[in-house]
């Protein structure tokens, strides 16, 4: 199955291993990627904070590049710029004056026809649908499963089943052998944009977090949004001094969990890239059950 | 039949300016607390979600002004708890954004959000010369806007060890195209960056 | 030739001063088909009514036309006047000279021309009047109660103590509804049980009331007077008049891991089971659904055990036919759940409850014996947090009506909670609090002031569990809206009040109208609070709105007096107002093609099905006939008939045309 | 227009609620223009739409229906029943050539006296900007005189 792909600014620099550990999985999984040609920043906060139009031109820029390469489906890996273009989406088809105004800015048709999809959209339908067969190496941890708020709300752009207490990356996790923790702070904010400007305020959200998280006897903390993952493992020395004691967490992509699922490499998967060293001693594989399973399925 | 009726009174406070500009109405509201119950940054501000509503829903003027002026609008993360949980669904993200576009253009920034203020702008600074975010112009660019010069210091070497950070910018090739969006984009509301 | 008679009254001044009414009379007196026409100072006086009686005698008048005040005001004089003078009342019609022209316009020619205008109205309507009579139907004096819970039992209590018959239908094994599962009530916090179950006994025993439980309405027709009620009595699987009451199938029952609807799924009963020690009547039902000898066809336990060999495995569900002239709807309410709360956990805490709940918790028949446990582990809760409005007046998430008794009784559970645990902390979450009621805002000082309930208004945003404790995370809008952390035992959550399941179910086959939260409409919010629109029917209680137990039985009478006022009658008479549909002669028989568009359009379902045969019996064709015992008069259908074959007495086609064609 | 246009308006309202509500006006002695002739009805629901054709062939300039505000009905729906079929009836209007600003659809509760004086008063200044409406008056129809009854 081939998606467009816009990786986003932090892909290529900071979460430098979340576009690693998705790219690397995606052959297994069937999957393939063509990235949007020439795609530009979202804008992110800082656009929708300072300057309304600025804020649906840049993502309307990038949703014209996917239609003119003919892609039908858009893989978004980071949840901010994810929530920016569906926004903006939704926002034009709301009002074609608007639509009307912003392709005059961008100096190019937006339509609207480009679906949006998410690292759990992407993945999700996989949990019950061949993504078991295909587990070499189960990640058999006691894991967090942290979505963060953009991949939960605001609610119509999110879509998920449970605003309060999604589910998705909780079966995908079982899915490969791990056990999630029924834990509070799962869709609670993690500070966001504020990293650089506010860390003091990063440092005390983030901080309730993997306090939770730790509590309740979780190995690892899962993500799927480059924003929360810097501010959980980057900003790890600040909720240190924060909470006033040592945590030691790991926080990882869920690409990186099924990458280590999958059998791969743990170069290849960028968990050498982290703060907070991810090791997880490797579980012993299923013996040839795993992939002959995975022949059958496919 | 009946024209429907301004509930904003003569609709010339920024309650007005928000239903024309928005839809939002802030009568909506009646002040049950849920979203300052459930901000994680309520216990910082100065005006609590629930309260920079109340000042918008008298229309009056010094009170518009106190909501312009606040350093909440500065502190909301857009997070969005509290419209997912507004009982009266008001969606006071949107309306945060409103103020913050309107402080900007009225030059009402609360000091204290200097930072952050500084931090949006050197973020879209860097966007706009390079058309993507070039992570060590905009940590340049924010600590010549603010003097943080040694924040961070000690956190950029170990990024580069684990190749996180890109000491050279990679522009793309419509940068152009998105200098002249901004430029589009500059006039009236917000700032440039 | 009509013979028509214009009386114009000066009303004093009121008309006089503004509307010359001597030209008026003069100008109408040249009218076609009037041959009588005066004006005088006071028609509605004795001496003006006898001039409108002489001229009716002396100039044998067939129609008559007071120009006066309003027809609100004086058409019943007026009408009265000329039955007296031997005309049919029906004849007469008024014409508004006062409030709709002297009154609201100066003195001037366009004045006067205005009333010769509608004095013409109404000339040319009254000479295509046809005498009308008043519509009679028999009255059966047995009323209908569908609910057993306080308000029905009020309204059957009320009614069988007038002398009339009651059939009472209760869809549960036992009548006492909701009431039977309260703890205390407010404002007095007496016993809720001690002074319902006499009247739940008084019920079982009076001579006038027939009680069906664990039964349900299965059809309703007929209009007011007369209506014939299907009942389904729902198979108990027990010879009710062999059973003796004993209890011991219910204590043999191998299967007691259901949950009780009974003790709001708190307790566990039997599958044959009596939902409380005080039910009325005292005879066990088999859950079928739950019976391991009806899921998997074997056990009997209860049969062997019963003394008196009264289980009835094989019994069916059985339809009784009654009828009835007047129905009380009592249908009444049901406690939202917390599951449709995510930031409240969606129901997944046992210590998080309904108000419903806690009731259990609280009642000395209860689960736990009146001892204050939280349902997770059994611990006494030191902190127990209460929140107001969880699901009422919440658009997002529930229903944006105010459940109103909650304010109330939540300030009881607090109180409640206090006394039963000493050292125990309380607090309430509050928007508002509305205890307007007698004794009321007292109470809910009480609560405060003695009981030491702390308040804090503002709503709750989330409940998160924490090493077996709830933390609360609301906000004080009373102080500058600071977010507040409560660590609780229990928190109790003032769910909305909502319409009985089946509500808009029983609304159909009443053929009543309903808001769009399904709770019964009045026929008039504030002049008819317990009738319906449709005739013959009345609400009492909680299934017309959410109503504390006081407002309940208030209202309950209101109906029952309905009704008994309504038995007072041996048959019904009503303003002949009604549609009807023509009849010619054959072949053709109705001018009706039978679209039934008027049925769709009736608000009242008057309209019914005709079938026209032969003598032969043959079917000629299907017509459309108005029940004139449940029309209105509102004469929707006439505007919608495409064959114009459908008229409303009063106000026909030709009536209406030839006013509109009178302004020419 | 032609000097000293005095419209004519006929109103056709239900007896519940416009009926009152004029009666109200009344009675708190509002004054309104005399241009209006009011026939009651029971309610808006009766009100065949024919009608409307049949005043303004009669001589009618402007027509009001005016009736319960919707939810206050004395049956319930009548009057939603009489704004649906309005709202068809006006395309009606439209192409047999009369101005559907001629026709004024009301809600005046009994409870709205002034509401009414004030319904009359704008409805009579708007109609006579519009001017006669002559093109429809008394076309020749032949058959739907009134049988004169005996």
């Amino acid at each position: 199955m081939k998606y467009g792909l816009f990786p986003g600014c932090s892909l290529m620099g900071s979460s430098r291993e979340y576009g690693e550990s998705l790219r690397a999985i995606a052959p297994s999984l069937g999957i393939e990627f063509q990235e949007v040609p020439d795609w530009n920043c979202c804008g992110a906060t800082a656009a929708h904070t300072l300057n309304r139009k600025l804020s649906l031109a840049l993502p309307a820029r990038v949703l014209a590049l996917a239609e003119a390469a003919g892609l039908g489906e858009l893989v978004v890996p980071c949840s901010a710029c994810f929530t920016r273009l569906r926004m903006t989406q939704k926002e034009l088809a709301a009002d074609e004056s608007l639509r009307e105004q912003v392709a005059a800015i961008i100096e190019m048709p937006c339509t609207g026809s480009v679906k949006i999809l998410n690292v759990l959209d992407l993945l999700a339908p996989l949990a019950s649908n061949g993504l078991g067969a295909k587990v070499v190496r189960p990640f058999a941890r006691r894991v967090a499963c942290y979505y963060g708020c953009y991949l939960a709300r605001p609610a119509e752009i999110a879509r998920v089943d449970r605003v309060e207490d999604p589910q998705a990356m909780d079966a995908l996790m079982r899915t490969i052998g791990a056990e999630p923790v029924d834990w509070a702070f799962k869709v609670e904010c993690c500070g966001a944009g504020f990293s650089v400007s506010r860390t003091d305020l990063v440092a005390k959200l983030s901080g309730r977090i993997l306090d939770d998280a730790a509590r309740r006897g979780a190995e690892a903390v899962i993500v799927a949004c480059p924003m929360c993952h810097s501010n959980l493992d980057l900003r790890r020395p600040a909720i240190e001094r924060h909470l006033g004691r040592t945590c030691r967490i790991p926080v990882i992509y869920i690409t990186q969990a099924l990458g280590l699922a999958l059998g791969l490499d743990r170069e290849a998967l960028g968990l050498h890239r982290h703060l907070v060293p991810a090791h997880f001693p490797e579980g012993p594989e299923v013996a040839a059950a795993g992939p002959a399973a995975a022949r059958k399925d496919s | 039949m009946s024209s429907s009726h301004d509930r904003d009174g003569d609709g010339t406070g920024l309650a007005g300016r928000l239903r024309r500009e928005t839809g939002i109405s802030v009568a909506q509201c009646y002040q049950c607390g849920k979203c300052s119950a459930g901000c994680p940054l309520a216990s910082e501000m100065d005006y609590p979600p629930s309260q920079i509503l109340r000042l918008l829903q008298m229309g009056f003027r010094e009170l518009d002004e106190q909501a312009l002026g606040a350093h909440s609008i500065w502190l909301c993360l857009t997070c969005e708890t509290c419209h997912t949980r507004c009982p009266k669904e008001v969606d006071l993200p949107r309306v945060m954004d409103f103020l913050r576009h309107r402080a900007l253009s009225e030059g009402r920034v609360h000091p204290a959000a200097r930072d952050i203020v500084a931090f949006h702008k050197a973020f879209l600074s860097a966007v706009r010369s390079q058309g993507r975010l070039y992570e060590v112009g905009l940590i340049m660019n924010y600590k010549m806007r603010t003097g943080h010069l040694l924040q961070d210091l000690m956190a950029a070497p170990k990024l580069l060890v684990r190749g996180k950070l890109n000491p050279l910018p990679h522009p793309i090739e419509g940068k152009a195209g998105v200098r002249e969006i901004f430029d589009r984009t500059a006039d009236g509301e917000g700032a440039r960056p | 030739m009509a013979r028509i008679g214009v009386f114009v009254c000066h009303c004093g001044e009121n008309i006089g001063a503004t509307v010359d009414c001597a030209e008026v009379a003069q100008a109408c007196g040249q009218m076609p088909g009037v041959v009588h026409s005066i004006d005088y100072k006071y028609m509605c006086s004795d001496p003006g009514q006898n001039l409108i009686k002489e001229a009716i005698r002396e100039k044998r008048l067939t129609g008559v036309v007071v120009a006066a005040c309003s027809p609100r005001m004086h058409e019943p004089t007026f009408r009265r006047a000329c039955a007296e003078a031997g005309l049919n009342p029906f004849l007469c019609e008024m014409t508004n000279l006062r409030e709709h022209c002297s009154w609201v316009h100066e003195r001037t020619p366009a004045t006067t021309a205005k009333a010769i205008d509608l004095v013409r109205v109404l000339v040319e309507k009254v000479k295509r009047n046809r005498p009308l009579h008043p519509i009679r139907v028999p009255v059966t004096k047995t009323a209908l109660v569908i609910g057993g819970g306080i308000g029905g039992i009020q309204a059957a209590l009320d009614i069988a103590n007038a002398g009339h018959k009651v059939v009472m239908v209760e869809r549960e094994p036992s009548i006492g509804g909701h009431m039977a599962q309260l703890s205390e009530t407010f404002p007095t916090l007496d016993c809720s049980q001690c002074i319902l179950t006499p009247r739940m006994v008084e019920v079982a025993q009076h001579p006038n009331i027939t009680l069906y439980t664990y039964a349900e309405l299965e059809s309703l027709e007929g209009f007011i007077g007369n209506f014939v009620a299907r009942i389904r009595k729902k198979a108990r699987s027990i010879d009710e008049k062999a059973c003796t009451g004993c209890g011991l199938c219910t204590q043999k029952c191998p299967n007691r891991k259901i949950p009780s609807a009974f003790n709001a799924g708190l307790g566990m009963r039997p599958a044959i089971y009596v939902p409380f020690p005080q039910a009325v009547p005292n005879k066990p039902v088999i859950d079928r659904e739950r019976c391991t000898y009806f899921t998997k066809g074997k056990c009997r336990l209860c049969e062997k055990v019963c003394p008196a060999g009264a289980i009835r495995y094989d019994q069916q569900d059985e339809i009784i036919s009654v009828r009835v002239g007047a129905v009380v709807a009592a249908t009444g309410y049901q406690v939202k759940e917390t599951d449709f709360f995510p930031e409240y956990g969606y129901g997944r805490y046992p210590d998080v409850i309904t108000g419903l709940q806690f009731e259990r918790l609280a009642s000395a028949s209860g689960p736990t014996l009146g001892e204050m446990k939280r349902p997770s582990d059994g611990r006494v809760p030191e902190t127990v947090v209460f929140i107001q409005c969880a699901g009422s007046r919440d658009p997002a998430k529930g229903i944006d009506y105010c459940s109103k008794i909650c304010c109330m009784y939540t300030a009881k559970h607090a109180m409640l909670y206090r006394h039963k645990v000493h050292h125990g902390r309380a607090y309430v979450f509050y928007m508002d609090i509305r205890a307007g009621g007698k004794m009321y805002e007292e109470f809910v000082r009480r609560a405060i002031e003695e009981d030491g309930v702390r308040y804090i208004r503002g709503r709750v945003s989330r409940i998160y569990e924490r090493d077996g404790r709830l933390v609360v995370q609301g906000a004080d809008t009373l102080l500058g809206a600071r977010p507040v952390e409560i660590e609780a035992d229990m928190v109790v959550l003032a769910t909305a009040m909502a319409a009985s399941p089946g509500a808009e179910e029983l609304a159909q086959k009443l053929k009543v109208s309903y808001d769009p939260y399904y709770f019964l409409s009045e026929a008039h919010p504030k002049l008819r609070p317990v009738e319906t629109a449709t005739a013959g029917i009345m609400v009492a209680g909680a299934c017309q709105a959410p109503k504390d137990i006081p407002e309940t039985v208030a209202q309950a009478s209101g109906a029952a007096a309905k009704v008994v006022g309504l038995f007072s009658q041996d048959e019904l008479s009503r303003e002949p107002v009604v549609a009807v549909v023509n009849r010619t002669a054959p072949p053709v028989w109705s001018t009706c093609v039978g679209c039934f568009l008027c049925e769709k359009a009736c608000p009242y379902q008057a309209i019914e099905r005709e079938e026209i045969r032969t003598r032969d019996g043959k079917l000629v064709k299907t017509v459309a006939r108005v029940n004139t015992g449940v029309c209105q008069g509102c004469g929707t259908c006439v505007a919608l008939c495409r064959s114009k074959s459908i008229d409303l007495q009063g106000y026909t086609n030709e009536q209406v045309y030839a006013e509109v064609m009178a302004l020419a | 227009m032609a000097d000293g246009f005095e419209p004519r308006l006929t109103a056709f309202v239900c007896n519940w609620c416009t009926y009152a509500g004029a009666d109200l006006t009344g009675t708190s002695r509002i004054r309104y223009a005399p241009n209006v002739r009011i026939i009651r009805f029971p309610c808006t629901g009766r009100i065949d739409f024919m009608l409307i054709l049949k005043a303004f062939e009669q001589g009618a300039d402007g027509v009001i229906v005016s009736g319960c505000h919707p939810g206050d009905c004395h049956y319930t729906a009548g009057n939603y029943h009489a704004r649906r079929r309005w709202m068809v009836f006006r395309r009606l209007l439209d192409f047999v050539g009369i101005d559907v600003e001629r026709v004024q659809f009301a809600w005046v509760s009994a409870a709205e006296g002034a509401k009414w004086a004030q319904l009359v008063n704008e409805v009579t200044e708007k109609i006579r900007a519009l001017g006669p409406l002559e093109e429809f008056r008394r076309l020749p129809m032949p058959g739907v005189q009134p049988i004169e009854v005996m």
